[in-house]
């Protein structure tokens, strides 16, 4: 009887607490930064062009092979009259985020700090109705650091 | 479908209970097939293999970095634990010198992943003893505290892929031991939450004790770990008998049980619990600054040949990591050894006779992860 | 008719009401829900839920005998109960030798559910 | 970074595998007298950590009883069993053993041909063996005898022909099986 | 309007019609409140938030689910019976429905006053199992099966405790002209004016309100649903409006022993000072017994939310034991107990230190006796790994 006035009095103090979940469409939970969704690629200001080289090393370095990488010479590189000092460039840029484990491995093997894990809850928040639309190419990859969006972090 | 012939008509027949794969008591997708005569269970046949991946064999054609994320996905509600084993038999295979510090952090995470897991464990067996979600929703709300501090730390809450072999993927955030003290302080207010609301009551005892109990000789011969075995009465614990970390630097008590019965290995965890907080207050005490990689570390790790097998002991058990290599960069032959894949194995031997309710009651205690069984 | 059994009677249809209106109201319902909800019969959602295993066979097996027991028990203090609802109305007015009657009554039960306990009858298995 | 040259505490390496190869080796050989057992000395093969002794595998679970029941350091307790596919070469059969009571660990292992993947079972020795046997059978093809009940455990029952963790057995035709790699072409499932 | 049917004047059939329609909605009302209510209490207990979708704090989270059952696809098992299946809603919904009836809301509002009306709401609520069993056999699921036989044993076995307490109420309603003993559930609130029963018979109300606990099949004696081992019992098959109509029976009996309860024990509208109130103004002496009506009714469900979101379920066999050894002596006792205090005509103070013995004896033996580990029932028997079921 005794054992059974304590669990009773326990819950009656959780209801006197109130609540400790929190809706969630309505309320989002503050994000830590470096929260790990789905690797996106970053946009260098500076140039105007992505940072990917297109080097192969993340795709190499992938566990679960969701990523497919083509590269092609720059058109804006400094000998073609351009202002970039990257020879090569990507050209195509696939990432299956149905695929991908979101181990990082990408973001450390990258030697040009071209790629991030996105850490906002629109990388959170990815479902689509099919799973082809999970299949991210060069411009999705790009949106959102293009538009300033994130702030990235890229382990030290 | 069957029709009753005239002469089985008054026969009483053993009833088949399936239990599975998709029932709310399995803990994933599990099956038992019971045989029930009016109430008590005559039969138990357990069937496996729902989640198989082929996780070693995915390990075979995977680097020693890439391996580390695949671990994770073994063993879920421990998955420092799963990592630790893994990166501790790469790092004595190929000799490698882990600094102090990350060592440290690695005893930490992986005491703080048990309380997770433990924590888990109590609200799915408040579920399964029938308390009305009330248990369930307070041991996740202690697990979510933790589970933040992980995400903190290594940007994921689940599957953080976060040791390396060598150390650590990057250095914690600078507010570690401040969270780290905050989480204890909750934690230990979850504990004796769950203790109040659970471990004296009535109903409760009245269906844990004496309810699917395992004599310590059997549970060896099963091959039983962990709090499942220790709950009968059998001190093995990894953690001092087979030390690796620095578990011996740190002081803490080898919890056992009695009787073996389902509340025991209730009453294991939670006492087991306690004493994590403890080792983990000690650990804070250890950490000083440093390096978390060792110096040269090469790009690509290669191992010399040879194998290993390096256990550890997961909140569930033995979680055990047999490595074979002929050279190079991945294993040859990597098996998992899981706990719960031997504690399920006595499930037979601890239910038959009991009541079908007991059946749920008992599968629970045991705190299977089906990822882990099936790997 | 007499006026004690027009009022019984009166008090009583309520009861024959409210049977016609509870049938009625299970009945509107189902059938509303054959008129608004869709109706596409598959052979898969004919089966017995089982897990999501196919039924090992009919469930409706003769069952272990405890169940049993415990009706036979029922019926025989329900019973009891029955006899004690006119006593309970007028042993005050009967006085002490209804009341001890009744107690033999209860003792004599009792004995036998001492009988039932002993035999472990309340017992499962 | 290989131990020879990396490893500061080399010479402690060395003390502790001179433990296992002598002194520990000593008590499983007084364990194993009358059985043809040998401890895995070349350093290719050794493990890093425990005492690893060959047994033919004819002699492989009257090995494995007299361990268990072997006085001082009785090994009672099987953390695991396994086997490792060596393709022409055969398959390994690997029995982990511990002992509760003294903590040490001693690593058994019979090496069957491959053609005859044969090994008796060892559940009369410990029930432990039970489900580990029928994974390494289905997963390798290892034939258990007198195992009490020799069905597939994580497999389908009726996938008796096919021994995924064989080196001989592709990762690849897997997953075109189950179907992947179909959705992102056709853009449906 | 003049007529007879039956021989009965339009009239009385007229006004028990309006006086039945008048139950049914208050009851789906308060049903689909219930619901929302339960949800909402349960979810603070569990600190979460419960429903907050439909609505303004998810109010509406009742009429959308009764809406959507209405637009879900109404399945029948190939295997299951179809009369047996088809008419298990109508006899667990009608008995529990007729219970209204008899019960009193507050001075002369009930849809009758009838002279038995403890018998007659005991004899009909208890019809229920049977649409129970129905349910369970007519799905030809074994998990319905289960849990069919579940609710019937524990539905009897608890049946007799929760008669046996009324009983024990019942005998000690004084009326006047020093009669003792009513069936009438108006006269048993009416005497209730200065002292509520709970005062008297403690045990008879601990007793009744465990026992009311297993008939409603809530937590911890929830195991014909209980919904880890037996998957929802008896309504595994039932979908759709059909599986509405065994909620809506289930939180219309929750209602119904609730109000039984709180007239019975509690005092219903006239404690305190219900009568009192209705002698100075008639409305608001109306408004008052209706608010103490629902309040008392309130109190016993809320306690029921409370231990649902608390306790662990019993087990089959410890269910069958507290009922047949413990409560079923005890209930026992309390009337022998009481019919000794009443023939000799001892001060109600004895009734009230019998009773409450009574009640410490029970709190000892929950204490004790529960805490024992229980034995395995069968012993292990076939060989190491299950042929017979294979």
């Amino acid at each position: 009887m005794r054992g059974i006035v304590r669990s009773m009095a326990t819950t009656l103090g959780a209801f006197v607490r109130g609540p400790v979940t929190r809706e969630y469409p309505e309320g989002h939970r503050p994000i830590p930064e470096r929260d790990r969704a789905f690797p996106l690629l970053l946009w260098d200001f500076e140039i105007d062009e992505p940072y990917c080289t297109g080097c192969h090393a993340c795709e190499r370095a992938c566990p679960v092979e969701c990523m497919t990488v083509l590269m092609k010479d720059n058109p804006a590189h400094t000998s073609l009259g351009g202002n970039s000092s990257r020879r090569k460039i990507i050209d195509k840029f696939w990432i299956d985020y149905a695929r991908c484990m979101r181990c990082n491995i990408c973001v450390e093997v990258c030697n040009f700090d071209a790629i991030a894990m996105n850490n906002t809850w629109s990388g959170h928040e990815t479902s689509v109705y099919d799973r082809a639309d999970l299949v991210m190419d060069l411009p999705q990859l790009l949106a959102q650091h293009k538009a300033g969006a994130i702030d990235e972090w890229v382990a030290p | 479908m069957v029709a009753n012939t005239p002469e089985q008509e008054f026969e009483t027949r053993e009833l088949l209970i399936n239990m599975g794969p998709q029932h709310p008591s399995t803990h994933g997708v599990f099956r038992m097939v019971l045989g029930v005569d009016g109430e008590v269970v005559t039969d138990v046949v357990p069937y496996i293999g729902y989640m198989h991946r082929g996780a070693e064999k995915l390990c075979e054609t995977m680097d020693f970095r890439q391996g580390v994320g695949y671990m994770d996905r073994t063993e879920y509600l421990a998955n420092f634990n799963a990592e630790l084993s893994y990166v501790l038999a790469v790092e004595r295979l190929a000799g490698i010198e882990v600094p102090e510090r990350a060592q440290w952090i690695r005893m930490i995470l992986c005491e703080l992943n048990r309380l997770s897991s433990h924590f888990m464990f109590t609200g799915a067996f408040g579920t399964d003893v029938g308390v009305f979600g009330t248990a369930f929703v307070y041991s996740f709300r202690e697990r979510e505290v933790i589970l933040d501090l992980f995400e903190e730390i290594t940007g994921d809450r689940l599957m953080y892929a976060y040791f390396r072999p060598g150390g650590l993927a990057w250095e914690v955030p600078e507010n570690f031991e401040t969270r780290v003290h905050e989480v204890l302080l909750s934690a230990r207010h979850g504990i004796r939450e769950m203790d109040s609301l659970l471990t004296e009551n009535e109903i409760f005892l009245a269906r844990t004790k004496g309810v699917g109990a395992i004599s310590a000789a059997d549970a060896v011969d099963w091959g039983m770990s962990g709090p499942s075995l220790r709950a009968s009465g059998v001190p093995l614990d990894l953690r001092r008998d087979d030390p690796y970390l620095y578990y011996p630097q740190v002081d803490f008590d080898v919890i056992t049980g009695e009787a073996g019965d389902v509340f025991d290995r209730y009453h294991v965890r939670l006492r087991e619990m306690r004493e994590s907080v403890r080792i983990i207050e000690q650990c804070m005490e250890h950490l000083s600054d440093g390096p978390i990689l060792p110096e040269r570390l090469p790009r690509m790790l290669r191992t010399p040949p040879g194998e290993i097998y390096e256990r550890t002991e997961a909140p569930r058990g033995e979680y055990g990591i047999y490595l074979v290599s002929r050279g190079g960069n991945r294993p040859y032959r990597l098996k998992v050894r899981s706990a719960c894949f031997s504690n399920l194995q006595a499930l037979r031997d601890m239910t038959i006779g009991h009541y079908v309710a007991d059946a749920v009651v008992i599968l629970g205690s045991i705190d299977i992860v089906l990822c882990e069984v099936d790997r | 008719m007499g006026e004690s059994l027009h009022s019984l009677f009166g008090d009583y249809l309520a009861v024959l009401l409210g049977t016609v209106i509870g049938f009625f109201l299970v009945f509107t319902a189902l059938v509303a829900t054959r008129v608004l909800a869709p109706f596409s019969p598959e052979r898969e959602k004919g089966t017995t839920y089982e897990c999501g295993m196919l039924p090992l066979r009919r469930a409706s097996t003769n069952i272990g005998v405890r169940f049993y027991l415990y009706a036979i028990l029922f019926v025989l203090f329900d019973v009891e109960a029955v006899f004690l609802f006119p006593w309970m109305l007028s042993f005050v007015e009967l006085g002490a030798a209804a009341y001890y009657q009744m107690l033999l009554f209860i003792l004599v039960l009792g004995a036998g559910l001492a009988y039932a306990w002993k035999k472990g009858a309340l017992q499962w298995r | 970074m290989s131990p020879e040259e990396g490893a500061p505490d080399a010479a402690a390496d060395d003390a502790a595998r001179d433990y296992l190869e002598t002194t520990i080796w000593a008590e499983v050989d007084r364990a194993l007298s009358g059985i043809t057992a040998r401890p895995v000395t070349d350093e290719e093969e050794r493990s890093v950590i425990d005492l690893v002794v060959r047994v033919p595998p004819r002699e492989v679970v009257t090995a494995l009883r007299a361990l268990r029941d072997a006085q001082g350091m009785n090994f009672d307790y099987l953390r695991s069993l396994t086997a490792v596919d060596y393709e022409e070469e055969g398959v390994d059969v690997v029995y982990h053993l511990y002992s509760v009571e003294t903590r040490h660990n001693v690593t058994v292992k019979c090496r069957l041909a491959a053609d005859r993947l044969v090994v008796e079972s060892a559940t009369s020795v410990w029930r432990a063996a039970n489900w580990y046997e029928r994974e390494a059978q289905e997963m390798f093809g290892v034939r258990f005898e007198g195992h009490p009940d020799p069905r597939n455990l994580l497999l389908p029952e009726e996938m008796t022909d096919v021994f995924p963790l064989r080196k001989s057995h592709p990762l690849a035709e897997i997953e075109v099986l189950q179907g992947e790699g179909i959705a992102y072409e056709e853009g449906e499932l | 309007m003049n007529g007879d049917i039956f021989g009965l004047e339009i009239n009385i059939w007229l006004d028990a019609l309006v006086r039945l329609g008048l139950a049914v909605a208050l009851m789906t009302v308060v049903v689909m409140a219930l619901i929302y209510l339960e949800r909402k209490v349960i979810a603070r207990f569990q600190q979460r938030l419960g429903p907050t979708r439909t609505g303004p704090a998810g109010i509406l989270q009742s009429p959308a689910d009764a809406l959507k059952l209405l637009g879900k696809e109404d399945l029948r098992p190939k295997n299951a019976d179809p009369w047996v299946f088809e008419l298990a809603p109508y006899f667990v919904f009608i008995p529990i429905f007729l219970v209204f009836v008899a019960i009193p809301f507050a001075f002369d509002w009930q849809i009758r006053v009838l002279e038995l009306g403890l018998l007659y709401v005991l004899a009909v609520s208890s019809i229920n199992i049977v649409g129970w069993v129905m349910a369970g056999w007519g799905s030809d699921n074994r998990y319905a099966m289960l849990g069919a036989l579940r609710a019937a044993a524990q539905g009897i076995s608890y049946e007799l405790p929760l008669v046996l307490a009324l009983v024990a109420v019942a005998m000690v309603v004084s009326l006047p002209g020093d009669v003792r003993g009513s069936l009438n559930l108006v006269e048993i609130v009416a005497e209730q004016g200065h002292i509520p029963y709970i005062v008297w018979q403690p045990l008879a109300f601990a007793i009744f309100y465990i026992a009311m606990l297993a008939e409603l099949n809530r937590t911890p004696f929830d195991i014909p649903v209980g919904e880890s081992e037996v998957v929802g019992g008896p309504f595994v098959e039932y979908s759709g409006i059909r599986w509405s109509m065994f909620f809506l029976g289930e939180y219309t009996a929750l209602l119904l022993l609730s109000l039984r309860g709180a007239a019975v024990f509690l005092g219903g509208w006239a404690w305190p000072l219900g009568e009192e109130v209705a002698d100075q103004n008639a409305a608001l002496g109306l408004l008052y017994q209706f608010t103490l009506t629902a309040a008392k009714a309130g109190v016993l469900i809320f306690t029921i939310f409370w231990v649902r979101a608390t306790m662990p379920r019993l087990r089959v066999d410890q269910l069958m034991a507290f009922s047949w050894k413990v409560l079923l002596p005890l209930t026992f006792a309390q009337i022998a107990a009481n019919g000794l205090v009443l023939v000799y005509g001892w001060p109600d103070v004895v009734l009230l230190a019998a009773s409450g013995g009574g009640l410490v004896l029970l709190a000892v033996i929950i204490d004790r006796a529960v805490r024992r580990p229980t034995p395995r029932p069968g012993l292990p028997s076939g060989g190491l790994e299950g042929e017979a079921v294979r």
